[in-house]
C-alpha cells in the first residue's frame, strides 16, 4: 500500500492535518443511486469510492494492486483465489467486517434479481468461505480481469450482509453502509449530498477532511463560477479551454485521462458496408487539426482501446488509414463504386465536448465529396439505440470511460451474437475471446489488445480520431494532498486535506 | 379693463350686459389640434354667477373642445389662441400648471356625459367624493364624511349612507350621475360644465338631473355651462343659449330668444328639424296619399307573431332576463314602434325577430312558419326580413367597399351574378339618395347620415318585406336624422315595407309608428295603436316617459317648486322585505303599487280598442290635463289610490 | 302578513329574485373551474403518459447501461413492469396516482412524492421571488412609461424591454453570475441553501436566479401595464380626476394603477406559471434543486414515473395558479364576480 | 348639409390591405422595424455573395479575438463569426418566420371558428387550448423535439404548436367582440354562411391584430429555439442558429466576450424589430377600427 506517488503536485504542502470541510461542485447526482454494483456512470462510481472498498485497491496506476479489505491474496490456480481479510474492518453501522458479508458481497453482484451491470464480467462458480478470515473464489474458467475488477469499490464493494436483511433491495440505492473512508451523512435529492469522516475506519491516520459535500451544479459555467468565487473547493470541467482558465487564475488542474473519443461504424448497411468508403472516410479526416480544435489541443493519437488504460497502446500517424490523405481519400471513394456517399452521425447532446469535434470531423470529410449530418441525441436515446441495433444513424458517436477490464471497450461495440454489433468478422471475435481468457500478464495481453485494436483499425471498423480528457478535475489550492485519477471516480480522496 | 373694441363687441353678442365679474370670460378663443383646421374659431362666451349657459350645435361643432379648454385639458397637440381666456378671474393662457391643478375642482368642475366611465369602476362613491373633499376643503376624518353625506343627500342620492359603501357599477344609470355630480360639487366650484350629461340617461331620469341642476345653481349659485343637442334639454334648463356650428358660435341670446325667434337659419333648421311630441300630425299630414292606410291598420294580416318569448343572459355569474314572455305580433304593412329605456330589451327582442338569436322560452313565427322550423325556407326567410342598426359606423364593415357591403346580402341569399348585383347596387344608392361613385368608397369617407343611407340600402338589397330598425337615428344630429327619417318612410311607401321600429326616443317613435309597444325590464307593458297610446296612456310607466319629455318650448318649464321630492330610483309606495319574484318589475318605481303588484306578475290584457296594458291597477280615466311624472316629480308618495 | 307590507320599505332597489334557488354565483363559478380543472388534469395525465412513453428509448438501457447484456436488460424491463400493455400500465399508474403514490424513480429508487415534495417548494419560491421583481419593476416602470409617454422615460423603459424579451433567460443568467462575481465576490451566488436549512443564505442564493427570471418576464409586464395604462388614461374617470384637481401623478396612483391592475394581474399570473416551466433553464444554471430541473434530468434520462409525475404536477400548478388568479381578481376588480 | 367624417387622410387605395399599408405610412416605430428586419434579412441571405468563406470552414485559429480579418473574431472551431452569424440568421429568422406563420393560420382559424361559431365548439377549442397551456412550453417543446428528432421541421412545428394557444386565445377574444358588432350581424341577418363571414369579415379587422401577435410570436420563437439548444435540442449544428451559437459560446463568456454578445446583439436586433413592427400596428389599432 501507501500514498500516492511523489510526484502528485498536490502532496507539496507539508504535512497533512485533519479537518476541515472540502465543497465538491458536481456535474450530476448518481444517476443509479449508491449501490455499488449498480454504479456505472461517473456520478454514481465517485460516490461509492467514498463509502465501499473491495478487497483489493489500485495504486495511482490504477494498474498496481494493493490490499485493502484482503490483506493477502494468492492464485491457487488459473480458475481459484484465496482472499484472506483484514482484521478489525468496520462497516459505518459499527459492525465487524465478516467472511459471510464478502461472500453475500460477491454473490450478490451475480445475482439474476440485482441486474448489475457487472454480473456477465465475472466467470464465478463458486464462492465460499474457506476459515474464519479466507474466502475462497472459484471461477468456470480462467478471468484475466478477476483481480481488477475485484480492486474497484462499484464493481465488487462489499457491503453488510446483517445489515441488507430485510431491508428493501433498492435500499442501497439511497443509504449506505460500507467500510470506506467516507460515510453517507444526508441525501438531498438534488441539490445535496453530505458524508462525514468515517472515524471507524481501518487506515486509521485517513480520511483527513471531517466531512466532504458534493453539490449539485449541472452547468459547466456554473461550476467554474462556483470554483474560482470559493463557493466550492473542487469540480469538474469538460472543456480543456475550461480548465486551463481556471488554471491560469490559480487553481490546480488533475491531470486529463485520455480516453477514446469514439466513432462506431454501422458496417452491416448503407455506404459504410464497403470498406474503400471506410477507409476513404479514415483518410479524409485531419486528425491533426481534430486534436489540436476539436480537442482544445489536448487530444493524442489512438486505438480504440484507450491510451489512459492499462491496456491501452497508443497509436501514431502509421497507424492503418491515421495519416490525412484527402488526395488517396478521393480516389478510394472513387474506386468504390459509391457515389454521393451521404452519413447521420449521432452524438451526445449532454456532452458539450462531442460537438466541435463531430462538426470539424463533417467539415473535413465535405472536401473529400462525403455529406456527413451531426445530430445531436440524448445520452440515453443514444445508449438505447445503440443496444437495440436500431442506430438511426450511420454512425454512434460515445466517449469511453475507464473500464474494469479492456475486453468491455470491445465488447461494447464487437461482441459476438448482440445486437449492437454491426460487424460480422469471425477472426476479430476470436482474437477478443482469446485476449479475455489469457492469463499470462499484463504484457501479453497489452500485445493482444494492441493487435487487435490494430486490425480494428486496418479495417476501419471504427474510427477513433483522438483520445483525450473527457473531464478535467480542477481544484482550489487550499485543497492538498489530492491528486486525480484516470477512471475520474475521485479513488484518492482520503488522502486529501485541507490546507 | 379690456380693449374697447373688444369689449363692445361682446356686450353686443352676450345680449345681456350682467354686473359683477363673470366666472368664464371667453373672448375670441380658437383652439386647433395639431394639423388640422382650427376646431373652435373666435368663439366669445360669458358666463355669470348663477346662470345656466346653454350650449347646443351638432356633434363636432367644438362643444366639448371649449369646455376642455377651459378645464386646461386638452391634448399636448392642441394649439390654444384667444384675446381673453379668464377662469373666475383668473387667467388660464399665462397660469403655470400648478395653478391651474389648483383651480380645477376648486373654482371649475366639469360633469361628463357618461357617468359609469366618470366613475372609478374600483373604488366606492364614497371614497371618490372624500378625495375631492379631502383636496380642496381639506377636510379630516370625521368632517369629511359628514361633508360627504351631506353633499350625496344634497345631490339626491338616497340613503347616502349605503350609496358612498357602494361601487358605481351597483349604481343605476341616474344615481350615477349623481354621484358624479357631487364629485364635481366636492370642491366647492363656482363654475360648472357639464357635458351632455344626461344623454346617455333614460327621459325620466333626466328630467331629475335637469331639475337638480337648476337646484344646484339656486341652492349654490354656481354658474352651470350645459352643453346638449337636445333642444328640450337647453329648453327646460338653460338661462341664455349659445349655437354653435363648425367650431364657430352663430347664435347667442336669452333662451326664449333664441328658441323661439332664432335670427340664424341654421338654428332655425336645427329647431325645426328636432321631433317633439307634437310632431306627429304634422308627419303625417305630409303624407297624405297614404293617411288612410296608415290609420286602418286592424284589417292588416299577422305578419309575424310573438309568442311568450323569453331570452335570458348569464353574463358573469348574473343573470338577466333580457326579454320576459313578449307576446306581440307585427302586421303586414304596418310600423310598430317599440320604446324603453336602456337596458329594456329592445335590442334582444330585435335580434329574436330577425333570427340572429332564439328565444329560451316561447315561439316565433312569420306567416304561420315558426322560425325554429324554417329548415329550407330559411333563404327566403334572409330575404324578407332585414335589419337597420343603430351606430351607422358599426353596421358598414371598415374594411370592405360600400358596393361590396351592399352587394353581399344579393350574392349570399340571392345568389345573382356579378353584373346583375352591379346594377343594382346602383341603383340602390340612388334611390337612398347617395351617388353612384360611393360604391368604390370605404366607409370612413362618409358621414354618420350617409352611413345610415348606406346601411338602408343594404337592408333594401333583397327587396325584404320587413325591416326591423334598431334606434336607426338616435346616433344621428336631428337634422340628419330628419332627413334619413324621411327616406325610411318614401321607401316604406314605394315598397310596402313592413318596419320594427325600435327607438328610446318618443317623439321620434310617435312620428313614425302606426302601432306602439312599450317595454320595461324586458317585458311589454302597453301596446296599441300609437295615437291612442299617446294621447291616453294607460300604463303608469308610458305615464311617466311621456311626462318626463322636456318640452322645447322654455315657456313650458315644469315647476321648479316640485323639484323638492325629485329623487328617483326609489320605491313610492312600501316594499315588502322580500319582494317576490312574481313581482311587477315596475312596482318600485309606481306611485300606484299595491299589495297585489307586489305579488303577482301582470299580464297583458285589453283595456280598450286596441290597447293593451299590463298593470293591475291601469289609469283608467280618459285625462287630458298634465300629467304628474311620478318617477321624479312623485307628488302623492304614500301611495293613495283611489280605487 | 299585512305588517311585512308596510314595513320600512328597502332603500336599495331589490334585483329580481332568479326563480330557481341556485347556490350563490360565486360557489358556481368556483366549482365549475375546479371541475374545468380537473377535466385539464386528466387529459393532461393522458398526454403526460403517451409523450413520455413515445420517448425514444428506454429507461432500462439507461439503467444497465452500455456495457451490460440482453438477458439483464431483459430481466429489468419484466421488473419495472414495463413490457405489460400500455393501456394496463396507465391504469396502473392513474390508479396509483390518485392514491397518492407517484411511484419510485428507476435509477435512484427514491419515492417520487419525496423527491418533487423536496424540489417543488425551492421552484415556488423562485417563482414567487422572480414574479414579486418582475412585478417590482414591470408594473412601475409600465405606468411611468405610460405616464410619460413619448418621453426620455418611456423610450428607456421600452428600450429595456426589448432587451429584456431578447436575451435568452441562461444568457442572461450567466452574464449575472458573471458580473456579480466581479464586483461582489463575496456574495454567494451558486450556493443553493434550503430555507429550512438557512433562512439568510437562501434568500441570498435566490437572488440572483429570481433577478435573471423576474427581470426579463418584468419586460412583459412592463409593456402589458403601459398599454393598459394607456387605456385607462382614454378613460373619462381619470379626465374626470383631472377635472377634480387631481395632478397626473395622484390620477395614476389613485386610479390608473388599480384599474390597469386587473387585466395585468392575469397576465402575471399566467406568467407564474410560466416560470415553473422555465425555470428548468435558470434552475441549471444556478444549481438550484427544482422541479424543472427535475423535470429534465428525468426526460433526458427516461426516468419514466417521475417525468410523468414532474409533467403532472407542473399541470396542476398552472391549474391552480390560474384558479387562484381567478378568484382574487374580484379583489382588484369589484367589477368582476361580485353579483350579490 | 354633413360633414364628411374626420378621417385619416390618404387612405383611397383599395382593399382590405390598404389599411396595413397605411399603418405603415403613419406608424414610424413600425417602419422602422420594418427596415431594420428586412437588413438583417437581406443581410442574411446575401452572405455567401459577399464573403470570403463558408460559415462550417475553419478560417483562422480558435479563439481570435475581432480583427480585420475577421471583423467578429472566430469561434471555438477558428470559424468566421461574422459569416455565422449572418447564415445563423437565415435558419432563426426562417424559423421564426415559418413557426409564427404556422401559429398564425392555426391559431386565427381555431380562434375564429370559436368566436364566431361559441357554444360547444368553442368550449371544446377552449378546453384542448387550456390543456396545452397547462404543458410547461419549453417542457411540450422538449419532449416533442425528443420524441420526433430535433429537424428543422419538427422545430417550426413545435415553435408553432407553442404559439398556437396564445393566438387562438388572443384573435377569438377579439372575433367575440365583433361577432356582436353591427356589420357582422347585418351580414347574417342577409344570410352569408358564416365561412364567408370569417373570410371577410372577420380576418380583415382581426389582421393588425394578428400582426401583432405574429410578431411577438416570431420574436418569442427565437428565444424558444436558443432555449431548446441550451439542452442541445435546437437547430442541429454543423447549421448555426443564433440560439445555438449563445449556448455553445455562454461557456466562453470570461475569456471571449464577443462570442456571446455577437449572437446575443443580433437576436436583440432582431428582436427589437419584430417588437417594434407589432407595437406599431398595436398603437395604431384603436384608428384602423
Ligand atoms: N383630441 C383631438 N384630436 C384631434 N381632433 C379632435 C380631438 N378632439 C376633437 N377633435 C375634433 O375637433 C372637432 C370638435 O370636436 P368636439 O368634441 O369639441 O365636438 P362636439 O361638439 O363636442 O361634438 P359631439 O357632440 O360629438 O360631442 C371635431 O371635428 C373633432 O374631430
Ligand atoms: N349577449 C348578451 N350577454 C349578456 N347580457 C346581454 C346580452 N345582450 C343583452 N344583454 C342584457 O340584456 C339586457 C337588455 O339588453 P338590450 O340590448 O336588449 O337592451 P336595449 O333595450 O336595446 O338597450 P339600449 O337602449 O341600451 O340599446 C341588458 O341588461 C343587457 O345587459
Ligand atoms: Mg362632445
Ligand atoms: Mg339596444
Amino acid at each position: 500500500g501507501g500514498s500516492p506517488s511523489d510526484s502528485n503536485p498536490g502532496t507539496e504542502g507539508g504535512e497533512p492535518k485533519r479537518g476541515g470541510t472540502l465543497t465538491i461542485g458536481e456535474d450530476s447526482q448518481p444517476l443509479s443511486g449508491f449501490d455499488p454494483i449498480m454504479a456505472q456512470s461517473f456520478n454514481s462510481k465517485r460516490m461509492v469510492s467514498q463509502f465501499y472498498e473491495g478487497l483489493l485497491a489500485l495504486d495511482t496506476d490504477l494498474e498496481t494492486l494493493k490490499p485493502a479489505l484482503a490483506t493477502e491474496w494468492k492464485e491457487v490456480s488459473s480458475t481459484e483465489y484465496e482472499f484472506t481479510l483484514r482484521e478489525g474492518v468496520k462497516f459505518h453501522n459499527g459492525e465487524t467486517l465478516t467472511v459471510e458479508d464478502v461472500v453475500f458481497s460477491l454473490k450478490r453482484i451475480t445475482d439474476p434479481n440485482q441486474h448489475s451491470p457487472y454480473s456477465s464480467l465475472y466467470n464465478f462458480e463458486t464462492i465460499e468461505a474457506v476459515g474464519p478470515n479466507t474466502v475462497k473464489i472459484t471461477l468456470d474458467r480462467p478471468q484475466a480481469s478477476l483481480l481488477h475488477l475485484l480492486a474497484q469499490p462499484w464493481s465488487a464493494g462489499i457491503v453488510d450482509e446483517s445489515w441488507m436483511q430485510g431491508k428493501d433491495k433498492d435500499v442501497l440505492k439511497t443509504q449506505a453502509n460500507g467500510t470506506g473512508p467516507f460515510k453517507l451523512q444526508s441525501f438531498q435529492e438534488g441539490s445535496l449530498i453530505s458524508t462525514v469522516r468515517f472515524d471507524g475506519y481501518w487506515d486509521s491516520e485517513r480520511p483527513y477532511l471531517d466531512r466532504v459535500d458534493y453539490r449539485l451544479m449541472a452547468d459547466e459555467s456554473t461550476r467554474q463560477q462556483a470554483l474560482s468565487s470559493g463557493a466550492v473547493d473542487m469540480v469538474q470541467v469538460r472543456l480543456p479551454r475550461n480548465a486551463t482558465a481556471l488554471g491560469d487564475r490559480g487553481m490546480k488542474v488533475g491531470d486529463g485521462f485520455n480516453l477514446t473519443y469514439w466513432v462506431g461504424l454501422d458496417v452491416s448497411q448503407g455506404p459504410l458496408a464497403n470498406d474503400k468508403v471506410r477507409q476513404a472516410i479514415s483518410l479524409g479526416l485531419d486528425r491533426k487539426q481534430l486534436i489540436e480544435i476539436g480537442s482544445q489541443g489536448t487530444g493524442e493519437l489512438a486505438y480504440t482501446v484507450p491510451p489512459a488504460d492499462p491496456l491501452g497502446a497508443p497509436a501514431s500517424e502509421d497507424t492503418p488509414f491515421y495519416k490525412h490523405d484527402p488526395e488517396r481519400a478521393k480516389q478510394l471513394l472513387a474506386e468504390s463504386g459509391v457515389t454521393n456517399v451521404k452519413l447521420k452521425l449521432a452524438i451526445q447532446s449532454e456532452n458539450q465536448q462531442s460537438l466541435p469535434t463531430a462538426q470539424l470531423m463533417s467539415e473535413q470529410l465535405k472536401k473529400i465529396g462525403v455529406d456527413l449530418q451531426v445530430q445531436q441525441v440524448p445520452f440515453a436515446t443514444l445508449v438505447s439505440n445503440l443496444l437495440s441495433g436500431n442506430w438511426q444513424a450511420d454512425m454512434i458517436q460515445l466517449n469511453a470511460a475507464l473500464n474494469a477490464d479492456a475486453s468491455q471497450y470491445l465488447a461494447l461495440w464487437f461482441a459476438k451474437g448482440i445486437p449492437s454489433t454491426k460487424v460480422d468478422d469471425q477472426k476479430l471475435w476470436d482474437m477478443m475471446e482469446n485476449a479475455i481468457s489469457t492469463t499470462d500478464g499484463i504484457e501479453a495481453r497489452r500485445t493482444m489488445y494492441k493487435e487487435i485494436t490494430d486490425y480494428i483499425a486496418t479495417n476501419v471498423y471504427q474510427i477513433v480520431p483522438y483520445a483525450s480528457p473527457s473531464q478535467f478535475e480542477v481544484w482550489s489550492p487550499k485543497v492538498q494532498g489530492y491528486q486525480a485519477d484516470a477512471s475520474g471516480t475521485r479513488l484518492f480522496l482520503k488522502y486529501a486535506w485541507m490546507g | 379693463m379690456i380693449g374697447a373694441t373688444s369689449s363692445a363687441e361682446a356686450s353686443r353678442r352676450d345680449g345681456v350686459t350682467s354686473p359683477g365679474t363673470p366666472l368664464l370670460d371667453i373672448r375670441n378663443l380658437t383652439v386647433a389640434y395639431a394639423q388640422a383646421a382650427p376646431s373652435v374659431q373666435d368663439v366669445t362666451l360669458r358666463v355669470e354667477p348663477g346662470e345656466i349657459l346653454g350650449l347646443i350645435g351638432e356633434s363636432g361643432s367644438g362643444k366639448s373642445t371649449v369646455a376642455m379648454a377651459a378645464l386646461g385639458l386638452l391634448p399636448r397637440d392642441a394649439r390654444v389662441t384667444a384675446d381673453r381666456f379668464d377662469v373666475c378671474g383668473v387667467d388660464l393662457l399665462s397660469t403655470s400648471s400648478r395653478q391651474l391643478t389648483m383651480l380645477r375642482g376648486s373654482s371649475i368642475a366639469m360633469v361628463f356625459q357618461d357617468a359609469m366611465g366618470a366613475l372609478d369602476p374600483c373604488m366606492r362613491v364614497g371614497a371618490q367624493i372624500a378625495e375631492v373633499v379631502k383636496r380642496h376643503q381639506r377636510l379630516k376624518g370625521a368632517a369629511c364624511r359628514r361633508e360627504v353625506l351631506d353633499l350625496m343627500s344634497r345631490v339626491g342620492l338616497p340613503d347616502p349612507e349605503t350609496r358612498a359603501r357602494q361601487y358605481p357599477h351597483q349604481l343605476s344609470g341616474g344615481l350615477r350621475q349623481r354621484a358624479a355630480i357631487a364629485l364635481a360639487l366636492a370642491g366647492k366650484p363656482k363654475i360648472l360644465l357639464a357635458d351632455e350629461p344626461t344623454t346617455a340617461l333614460d327621459v325620466t331620469v333626466q328630467a331629475g338631473i335637469l331639475r337638480l341642476f337648476r337646484r344646484i345653481r339656486d341652492e349654490l349659485g354656481v354658474g352651470i355651462v350645459l352643453i346638449s343637442h337636445d333642444m328640450g334639454v337647453i329648453a327646460q334648463t338653460a338661462d341664455r343659449v349659445a349655437v354653435m356650428l363648425d367650431g364657430k358660435v352663430i347664435e347667442q341670446g336669452t333662451v326664449e330668444n333664441v328658441l323661439l325667434s332664432p335670427e340664424t337659419p341654421y338654428a332655425r333648421k336645427l329647431l325645426e328639424s328636432a321631433p317633439t311630441l307634437d310632431t306627429a300630425k304634422t308627419r303625417t299630414g305630409a303624407d297624405t296619399s297614404d293617411a288612410g292606410v296608415r290609420n286602418s291598420p286592424p284589417d292588416r294580416a299577422d305578419l309575424i307573431t310573438v309568442a311568450g318569448a323569453t331570452r335570458c343572459f348569464r353574463s358573469k355569474g348574473r343573470r338577466v332576463t333580457a326579454v320576459d314572455e313578449v307576446s306581440l305580433t307585427v302586421k303586414q304593412g304596418e310600423v310598430l314602434g317599440v320604446v324603453g329605456e336602456s337596458g329594456s330589451g329592445k335590442s334582444t327582442l330585435a335580434k329574436l325577430l330577425v333570427h340572429l338569436d332564439t328565444p329560451d322560452e316561447g315561439a316565433l313565427a312569420m306567416e304561420g312558419i315558426e322560425y325554429a322550423k324554417l329548415g329550407s325556407r330559411a333563404r327566403r326567410f334572409r330575404e324578407a326580413v332585414q335589419m337597420v342598426f343603430q351606430h351607422p359606423a358599426g353596421s358598414l364593415n371598415p374594411r370592405l367597399k360600400v358596393g361590396t357591403s351592399i352587394r353581399e346580402p344579393m350574392r349570399s341569399v340571392r345568389a345573382m351574378n356579378r353584373g346583375e348585383a352591379g346594377d343594382r347596387v346602383r341603383e340602390l344608392l340612388r334611390e337612398v339618395g347617395l351617388p353612384e361613385s360611393s360604391e368604390h368608397r370605404l366607409p370612413h369617407e362618409f358621414s354618420g347620415g350617409q352611413k345610415q343611407r348606406i346601411a338602408i340600402a343594404r337592408a333594401l338589397s333583397c327587396s325584404p318585406r320587413v325591416v326591423i330598425l334598431d334606434e336607426p337615428t338616435s346616433a344621428l344630429d336631428v337634422s340628419v336624422q330628419a332627413q334619413v327619417l324621411d327616406l325610411l318612410d318614401r321607401v316604406r311607401r314605394q315598397h310596402d315595407l313592413t318596419y320594427v321600429f325600435i327607438s328610446h326616443n318618443l317623439a321620434v317613435v310617435r312620428a313614425v309608428s302606426d302601432r306602439v309597444a312599450v317595454m320595461y325590464a324586458g317585458r311589454v307593458v302597453e301596446v296599441g295603436d300609437g295615437e291612442t297610446i299617446f294621447a291616453n296612456p294607460r300604463h303608469w310607466y308610458t305615464r311617466a316617459l311621456l311626462a318626463a319629455v322636456p318640452s322645447t318650448d322654455p315657456r313650458n318649464r315644469d315647476d321648479p317648486t316640485d323639484e323638492a321630492a325629485g329623487v328617483d330610483g326609489r320605491a313610492r309606495t312600501p316594499a315588502p322585505v322580500s319582494v317576490d319574484a312574481a313581482a311587477c318589475a315596475f312596482a318600485t318605481r309606481c306611485p300606484q303599487a299595491q299589495r297585489r303588484c307586489w305579488t303577482e306578475v301582470p299580464s297583458l290584457t285589453v283595456v280598450h280598442g286596441g290597447q293593451q296594458v299590463a298593470c293591475h291597477f291601469p289609469h283608467l280615466e280618459s285625462t287630458t290635463e298634465p300629467f304628474e311624472d311620478s318617477t321624479t316629480a312623485g307628488g302623492d308618495r304614500t301611495g293613495r289610490v283611489s280605487w | 302578513m299585512p305588517q311585512s307590507v308596510t314595513r320600512e320599505p328597502s332603500l336599495v332597489s331589490r334585483p329580481r329574485v332568479p326563480r330557481v334557488p341556485v347556490p350563490p354565483a360565486w360557489v358556481r363559478f368556483v366549482l365549475r373551474r375546479v371541475l374545468r380543472g380537473v377535466l385539464v388534469l386528466f387529459a393532461l395525465s393522458l398526454l403526460a403518459f403517451g409523450l413520455v412513453h413515445m420517448l425514444p428509448g428506454s429507461p432500462v438501457d439507461t439503467l444497465a447501461g452500455p456495457y451490460s447484456d440482453a438477458a439483464t436488460r431483459a430481466r429489468l424491463t419484466t421488473d419495472l413492469g414495463l413490457d405489460k400493455p400500455l393501456p394496463v400500465q396507465y391504469v396502473t399508474w392513474l390508479s396509483n396516482t390518485l392514491r397518492g403514490d407517484l411511484g419510485t424513480s428507476v435509477f435512484n429508487g427514491l419515492p417520487v412524492r419525496e423527491m418533487i415534495g423536496e424540489r417543488l417548494p425551492n421552484t415556488l419560491e423562485l417563482a414567487v421571488f422572480a414574479t414579486i421583481i418582475s412585478v417590482a419593476w414591470g408594473v412601475p416602470a409600465g405606468a411611468l412609461s405610460a405616464m410619460r409617454r413619448g418621453r426620455a422615460v418611456d423610450v428607456t423603459a421600452r428600450t429595456v424591454t426589448f432587451v429584456g424579451l431578447a436575451i435568452p433567460v441562461f444568457a442572461f443568467g450567466v452574464a449575472l453570475v458573471l458580473l456579480f462575481s466581479i464586483l461582489f465576490p463575496a456574495w454567494p451566488t451558486l450556493g443553493f441553501v434550503p430555507f429550512s436549512e438557512d433562512a439568510v443564505r437562501n434568500l441570498q442564493s435566490m437572488l440572483l436566479p429570481s433577478i435573471a427570471l423576474g427581470l426579463p418576464l418584468g419586460s412583459t409586464l412592463c409593456r402589458f401595464m403601459r398599454s393598459s395604462m394607456l387605456e385607462v388614461y382614454e378613460q373619462d374617470f381619470i379626465r374626470t380626476a383631472l377635472a377634480t384637481g387631481s395632478t397626473q401623478l395622484q390620477a395614476t396612483m389613485r386610479h390608473g394603477l388599480r384599474n390597469a391592475a386587473a387585466p395585468v394581474a392575469t397576465v402575471a399570473g399566467l406568467q407564474m406559471a410560466g416560470i415553473v416551466g422555465n425555470s428548468i433553464l435558470i434552475e441549471n444554471v444556478f444549481a438550484i434543486p427544482g422541479i424543472g430541473q427535475l423535470t429534465v434530468t428525468a426526460i433526458t434520462h427516461l426516468d419514466i414515473a417521475v417525468a410523468q409525475a414532474c409533467i403532472l404536477v407542473l399541470g396542476a400548478t398552472y391549474v391552480v395558479l390560474n384558479l387562484a388568479v381567478d378568484l382574487l381578481l374580484p379583489l382588484i376588480d369589484p367589477q368582476i364576480g361580485k353579483d350579490r | 348639409m354633413t360633414a364628411v367624417a374626420p378621417g385619416r387622410a390618404g387612405t383611397a387605395s383599395r382593399g382590405w390591405w390598404s389599411p396595413v399599408l397605411s399603418v405603415f405610412r403613419s406608424r414610424r416605430e413600425a417602419a422602422v422595424g420594418v427596415v431594420l428586419l428586412v437588413t438583417l434579412v437581406v443581410l442574411s441571405m446575401t452572405v455567401s455573395l459577399w464573403t470570403n468563406y463558408s460559415p462550417s470552414e475553419v478560417a483562422g485559429a480558435p479563439f481570435s479575438a475581432p480583427s480585420g480579418a475577421h471583423p467578429l473574431g472566430t469561434d471555438d472551431l477558428g470559424r468566421d463569426y461574422l459569416v455565422r452569424l449572418l447564415t445563423a440568421g437565415q435558419t432563426s429568422l426562417g424559423i421564426a418566420f415559418f413557426a409564427a406563420g404556422i401559429a398564425l393560420l392555426v391559431g386565427s382559424a381555431i380562434g375564429i371558428a370559436a368566436g364566431l361559431r361559441g357554444g360547444w365548439l368553442d368550449s371544446v377549442l377552449m378546453a384542448v387550448i387550456d390543456l396545452v397551456l397547462s404543458f410547461p412550453s419549453l417542457l411540450l417543446a422538449l419532449s416533442a423535439v425528443t420524441v420526433f428528432s430535433p429537424t428543422k421541421t419538427t422545430l417550426v412545428l413545435v415553435l408553432a404548436l407553442i404559439a398556437v394557444p396564445q393566438f387562438a386565445r388572443v384573435v377569438r377574444s377579439r372575433c367575440m367582440e365583433l361577432r356582436e358588432r353591427e356589420f357582422v350581424l347585418s351580414a347574417r341577418v342577409s344570410g352569408v354562411p358564416d365561412p364567408i363571414i370569417a373570410v371577410k369579415h372577420l380576418v380583415p379587422n382581426v389582421l393588425p391584430l394578428m400582426t401583432v401577435q405574429f410578431a411577438n410570436t416570431a420574436a418569442i420563437a427565437i428565444l424558444v429555439e436558443s432555449s431548446l439548444s441550451y439542452l442541445g435540442l435546437g437547430v442541429q449544428p454543423p447549421d448555426p442558429s443564433w440560439g445555438n451559437m449563445i449556448y455553445a459560446s455562454q461557456n466562453y463568456m470570461t475569456d471571449s466576450p464577443w462570442l456571446p454578445l455577437g449572437p446575443a446583439g443580433v437576436l436583440l436586433l432582431a428582436s427589437v424589430a419584430w417588437g417594434l413592427i407589432g407595437e406599431g400596428f398595436n398603437s395604431g389599432r384603436r384608428s384602423l377600427i
